[in-house]
C-alpha cells in the first residue's frame, strides 16, 4: 500500500459520462493485482472531504502506470474529472483482497455489469487461461466499453443491453442464465451494480457454481480502520459484518449476506 | 533551537501532544505503514465493551459538507479479546496507549475497569460516555451530569490507571458535566465526541445512514469543539485532549491555544493516513518558527492575552 | 405537469416554502437586484429591539471550514425606526413579512409584541430566544425549557399575529425546548439558529473575533439542523420552518422530508446572491421531475418511510 | 451591481506572491468607479466558503474588462491564482462607494501601501488633472509595481520601500509627511493596510488637509446586509458603525475611528 502523488498521464472522456484516467504511479502498478482498487483524493480541499474508491482497471507495470475507469456520479468524481494531464492526483493503494485463482479452473466466466467491467478487465489481463468467457451488461451500446480490447483476451464476449442497442435486450445475468444451458463454469467472477450481484450469486448457489464477486460499499478510510464499510458475511443464517474495504472487496458469492433475501439459508 | 513538545496528561507521559482519536485509528496496525506509530505521543484504540458488538447495519458513513457522519455504533471485538490479541502488538511500540471503554450500565463500566490495571501496560483508560444508558431508557450518560458522574465514579473505582473522561458536545451546558466528571475522579477530559447529525437522501427520501443518526465529525466541527475546549478550560484544572476537525499543524496550535494539552487526530486520518505525523513535525516545526520555546507556554495562551 | 408549492406556516400563507433567515439577508434591499423579492415565499428580516444596538466590534466574522462564524451581536436601528423606515418599503412586494425580536428580559420581549400588531401589515413575529437573559445572569432565554416558555408566553399575550418560536441547537434536548415553546402558544418554531463556535488566529494567539464566541453557520451545519428538525418534527405538531446551510433546492428537500414545512436560505446569500430564487425554482424542477404533485406530500416524508 | 461569470482573459504573475488578473465582465466595467471593489468567488466548493473582495485596479471599457491585482495571503487567493485563461471566475460588483473628487482640488497625493495602489492606480486614470503626486510603499523593490504606467499619467512618484531596495527607505507615510514640508496637497487618496492609514490619518488630522482612504475589514455579503464588515465611523468621541462594503469602502480620513487611539477628540 502506498499513498502517492500521481501524475496524469491520459485522461480520456469514453461517453457521455464515464472517463478514463491513467497516473504513474510505479510502486502500485508493481504491486497491484485484479480486484484492488485505489481511494482517490478528487479534489485538494474539504470539499468534498473523503476518498472515492475506485477499481484498478489495468496497470502497466514497463511505465509505471496505473488506469482507472470511472463514471462522473456526484461531486467527487466530478471533480476528478475536471483534472487535466501533466496534474497530480493523490492516491492510496492499491487496497483490498484480489480475485483469487485456483490452477484446476479450467473454465472460467467473467460477469461485468456497467463498471463493473473495470476490475474485470484486469483479471482477464491476469488471467492465462484459454476458456473464458466473457459477459458485459450496460444500459445501453453506447456504455459497452473495451470490447476491442476483451476479443483479443477472452475466447467469447457477450454483450447484453437493457434498451437492447447491443447484444442481447435484458440484464447480463439474464444473459448468463441462458448460458449455463450450454456451458459449464468452474468459477464465475463478477462485479458490478449491487442488485445484479445480488441476482447473479442467487443464480450460483441455485446452480451449484463456484463464484467471486466484487462488493461495493460507502468507505472512511479504505484501509480497514474505521469499520464504516462493513457488510454482512456468512454462511446459513450466521453472519459476521466484514469490511469491503480490507477484507474485500472480493468476497466468495456464496458467503454473501443479502438481507432482503430468503436464500442465505 | 531545540523545542520542548513533551506533556503529561494526568500522569500520561506524551513524547508530543499528539494522539489518535478513539475509532478512527483502528488499533494502530492498519495505519502502521504510513505513520511511525513509535513517533505518536500516544495512542487511543477503538471504544471496547465487555461483549463483543456487531454494530449497526450499512450504510454507515455520509459525507456532508466538510465532515462525515457515522453510525459505526461500537462494533469492536469485546474487551479480552483486545486485551490478548490486539494490545501486545501495541505495547511493542513503547507509546502510550490509552484505552477507550463503554458500557450500556454502570455496572459494565465497572466491569470494564476491573480489567484494566496497570500490569496489563495500559497508560490510561477513555471512558466513552456518549452511549445510551439502557437502564435510563436511552438518555446518554454524557448528557446528563450526575449520570456521568456516576460512570466515572464507577471507573475510578476499579481501576488505579488515569481516568480520562470523553464528553460529549451535544448538551447545553458542557462546563458542568466537565466539573461534574472530574468531581468524580476523572484525571483528564478528552473532547469533543461526535456531533449528533442526519443526512436525508433527497431521491431515496428516507435517511442516507441505516441508523437514521450519525456522529457528525471532521472540518465542519472544528468551530464548536475549538469552543468546548476554550469553555471547559475556564471551568476545570485537569488536562484537556482537544480534537474535533484537527487536519493540520495549526488546527492543533489552535486547540493548545484554546487550552488542550494534547490533541487526537481522528477523521483526518482518512484523508490523509499520514496526518498524525505530519502535525507532529509541523508543531514542532511552529515552535521554532515563531521561538517558542516548550509547547506548554501555548497552553491555554489565547485566554491570557488581552483581547484587542 | 403542474405542481402546487404552497404551505401554510400557522396562517402565513407562502406561495413557495422559502424564506430568508434572519440577518443574512437585511431588509431586502440589499438582495433586491438579485432576487425578485416578491418570488420569496416570505421574507424575515433582521432581528429587532426596542432600542438601537450598536452590536459587536470588528472583526464580526469567521470563515471555518464549511461555515462562518459571526459575532454581528443584534446591530439594528430599534422596533420603532423599522416600522417608520423600512417596513413600508418591504410590504409593497406583496409577500408575507416576518419579523424577528429579541429581547434581554421577558418584559423587553413583552414591549416588543405589543408593537406587532396586525394592522402593520405584518405576518408573523419569529422570536429570537437565543439572546442572554440579563436577569437570569446572561443565561441564554433558548437553552432553558422554563424560560423559553415565558417568553414565548409574553409574546403570545401582546400580539395576535403568529407567533414562531427560533430554536436554538446549543441544547441537550431540543424536543422538550420546543414542547414547551408550544405549550407556551407558539404558533411554529424555526430551528436552528447558529452553533456556538469559536476560532483562533494560531499566530496571533487570540481568538479570530473580537467577540471571542460565534455562531456557527452555513453548510457545515447542516447535518445539525436536519437533526433537530427530524427530532422536533417528532415532538410537536406545530409547522416548522427549517434552516442551517441550505444551499441548493435539494438541501431544501432534505429538511421538508425532514418535517419542514417551509425552510429559511441564510449564510448561502452571501456567496450566491441569487440562491433564494434558484432554490425556489430548484423545489418546483424537482416536483416535476419527480411527478409530487404538492409540496405538503412531502413534508415529513422521511419518517414515514420504511428505513431499510 | 452584477452578478457575473467572467472568462478569464489574463492572468500573470507580478512576483512571488502578486498577481494580476483581468476578468471580460462588460456591465462591470462600464460601471466601475475608482474604489470599488468586486466580491470574488475563488473556488467552485464550499471550502473555501466566502468571496474574496478584490479592488478593482482597472476596467478596460472598449473590451469589457476588469483587471484585480491581489496578493496571494490564504487559501482563497491561493485557489484563485491556480485559474487559467479561459477559465471563468464568478464575481459580484461593482460594489461600495468610490473616491470622490471636488473640481476646486488642484494638487492631489495618492499614497498607497502594498496592494493598496490597486484601487489608487484605477483613481489615477481616472483623475484628469496635472498636479497629481504619486506616493507607492512596499516592502522591497520587487513589490513595487506599476512605475511605468504610473509615471506617465502623475507629475511625480515617489517610492519608499522598507529595506530601502527601491527609493526611500522607510515608510510611505514617512516619504509623504517629508514631502509635506514642500508641497501642499488639497486632498490626499490612500489605501493600505490599516497601521498604514492609521498613521496616515493622524498625519492628515494634524496638517489639516483633507482625505480619503480605503479601508479593509473581513466581510460576507459584501452587499451591505450581513452588518459583518462593520468599521468605527465617527468624529469627536461619537461613533457609529458603518459598513465597509456598503457604506464604504472610502471613507473620509477625518471620520474613520481608530480605537487604540487617542486622536478621535
Ligand atoms: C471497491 C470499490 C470499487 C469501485 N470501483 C469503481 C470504478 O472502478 N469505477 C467507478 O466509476 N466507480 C467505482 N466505485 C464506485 C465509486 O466509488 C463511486 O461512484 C464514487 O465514490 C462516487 O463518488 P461521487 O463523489 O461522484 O458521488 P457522491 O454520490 O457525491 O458521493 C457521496 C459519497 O458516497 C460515496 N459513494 C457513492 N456511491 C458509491 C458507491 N457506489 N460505492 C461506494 N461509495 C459510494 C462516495 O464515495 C462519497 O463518500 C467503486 C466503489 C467501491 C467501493
Ligand atoms: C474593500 C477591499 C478591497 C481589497 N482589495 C484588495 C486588492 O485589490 N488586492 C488584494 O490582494 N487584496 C485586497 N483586499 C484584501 C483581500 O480581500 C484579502 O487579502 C483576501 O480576502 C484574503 O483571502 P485569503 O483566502 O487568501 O486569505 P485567508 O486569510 O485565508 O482568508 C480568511 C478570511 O479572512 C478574510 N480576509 C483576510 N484578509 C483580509 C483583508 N485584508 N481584508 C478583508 N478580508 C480579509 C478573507 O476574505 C476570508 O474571509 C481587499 C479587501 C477589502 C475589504
Ligand atoms: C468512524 C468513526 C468512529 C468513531 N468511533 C469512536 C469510538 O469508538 N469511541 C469514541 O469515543 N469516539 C469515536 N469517534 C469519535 C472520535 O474519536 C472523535 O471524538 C470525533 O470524530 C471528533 O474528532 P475528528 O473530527 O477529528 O474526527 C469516532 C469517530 C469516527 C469518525
Ligand atoms: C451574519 C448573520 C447574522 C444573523 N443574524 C441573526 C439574527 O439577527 N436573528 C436570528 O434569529 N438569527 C440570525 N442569524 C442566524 C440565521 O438566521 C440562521 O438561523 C443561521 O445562520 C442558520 O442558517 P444558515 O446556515 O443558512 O445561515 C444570523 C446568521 C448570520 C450568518
Ligand atoms: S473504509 Fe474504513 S474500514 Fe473500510
Ligand atoms: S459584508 Fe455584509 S454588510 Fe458588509
Amino acid at each position: 500500500m502506498h499513498l502517492y502523488d500521481g501524475r496524469i498521464i491520459d485522461h480520456k472522456r469514453l461517453n457521455a459520462d464515464c472517463y478514463r484516467l491513467t497516473v504513474a504511479a510505479p510502486p502500485i502498478a508493481q504491486a497491484a493485482r485484479p480486484g484492488q482498487f485505489l481511494h482517490v483524493r478528487c479534489g485538494a480541499t474539504y470539499d468534498p472531504l473523503l476518498r472515492r474508491p475506485i477499481s484498478i482497471n489495468t496497470v502497466n507495470r514497463k511505465n509505471g502506470s496505473v488506469t482507472m475507469l470511472y463514471r462522473v456520479i456526484g461531486r467527487g468524481t466530478a471533480l476528478l474529472a475536471q483534472k487535466k494531464v501533466g496534474e497530480q492526483v493523490n492516491v492510496l493503494g492499491p487496497l483490498g483482497q484480489p480475485f483469487t485463482f485456483d490452477p484446476s479452473y479450467r473454465k472460467v466466466a467473467l460477469v461485468a455489469g456497467g463498471l463493473g467491467l473495470a476490475p474485470l478487465y484486469f483479471l482477464l489481463q491476469e488471467l492465462n487461461i484459454d476458456d473464458l468467457v466473457f459477459f458485459q451488461g450496460a444500459r445501453s451500446a453506447s456504455e459497452i466499453l473495451l470490447t476491442h480490447n476483451i476479443k483479443q483476451l477472452a475466447k467469447e464476449l457477450y454483450l447484453a443491453t437493457d434498451d437492447g442497442s447491443a447484444g442481447f435486450k435484458g440484464t447480463v445475468v439474464e444473459l448468463f442464465v441462458n448460458q449455463l444451458a450450454f456451458q459449464n463454469f468452474d468459477i464465475v467472477y463478477a462485479a458490478g451494480p449491487q442488485p445484479m450481484l445480488r441476482a447473479l450469486c442467487l443464480e450460483l448457489k441455485r446452480n451449484h457454481i463456484k463464484g467471486q464477486v466484487s462488493l461495493e460499499e460507502r468507505m472512511g478510510c479504505g484501509v480497514g480502520a474505521c469499520l464504516c464499510c462493513n457488510v454482512k458475511i456468512g454462511r446459513g443464517n450466521s453472519w459476521v459484518y466484514k469490511r469491503v474495504c480490507a477484507d474485500g472487496p472480493v468476497f466468495d458469492a456464496e458467503e454473501v449476506y443479502w438481507d432482503d433475501s430468503a436464500n442465505n439459508g | 533551537m531545540t523545542v520542548r513538545t513533551m506533556v503529561d496528561v494526568a500522569g500520561i507521559k506524551m513524547k508530543n501532544p499528539v494522539t489518535t482519536a478513539a475509532g478512527t485509528f483502528g488499533n494502530g496496525e492498519e495505519y502502521a505503514r504510513y505513520v511511525n506509530i513509535h513517533d505518536l505521543g500516544a495512542l487511543c484504540v477503538k471504544t471496547l465493551t465487555l461483549e463483543p458488538h456487531h454494530g449497526n447495519p450499512p450504510p454507515r458513513i455520509a459525507e456532508t459538507p466538510g465532515g462525515i457522519l457515522n453510525a459505526v455504533g461500537l462494533q469492536n471485538p469485546g474487551i479480552d479479546y483486545f486485551l490478548e490479541h490486539n494490545l501486545p502488538w501495541l505495547l511493542r511500540h513503547n507509546i502510550p496507549v490509552i484505552v477507550s471503554i463503554a458500557g450500556s450500565t454502570v455496572e459494565e463500566y465497572a466491569l470494564l475497569a476491573a480489567k484494566l490495571t496497570p500490569d496489563t501496560g495500559i497508560a490510561g483508560v477513555e471512558v466513552n460516555i456518549s452511549c445510551p444508558n439502557v437502564k435510563a431508557g436511552g438518555i446518554a450518560f454524557g448528557s446528563n451530569a450526575e449520570m456521568a458522574a456516576d460512570v466515572i465514579s464507577a471507573v475510578r473505582q476499579n481501576t488505579s490507571l488515569p481516568v480520562i473522561a470523553k464528553l460529549s458536545p451535544n448538551v447545553t451546558d458542557i462546563k458542568s458535566i466537565a466539573l461534574s466528571v472530574c468531581g468524580a475522579g476523572a484525571d483528564a477530559v478528552s473532547l469533543i465526541n461526535t456531533v449528533l447529525g442526519l443526512a436525508i437522501d433527497p431521491y431515496r427520501r428516507k435517511p442516507v445512514l441505516a441508523n437514521i443518526f450519525g456522529g457528525l465529525s471532521g472540518p465542519a466541527i472544528k468551530p464548536i469543539a475549538l469552543r468546548a475546549v476554550w469553555q471547559v478550560y475556564e471551568a476545570v484544572e485537569v488536562p484537556i485532549i482537544g480534537m474535533g476537525g484537527i487536519t493540520t499543524a495549526l488546527d492543533a496550535i489552535e486547540f493548545i491555544l484554546a487550552g488542550a494539552t494534547a490533541v487526537a487526530v481522528g477523521t483526518t486520518n482518512f484523508i490523509n493516513p499520514r496526518a498524525a505525523s505530519e502535525i507532529i513535525t509541523g508543531i514542532y516545526n511552529y515552535l521554532q518558527e515563531c521561538h517558542i520555546p516548550d509547547i506548554k507556554n501555548l497552553i491555554g495562551a489565547a485566554h491570557r492575552q488581552e483581547v484587542v
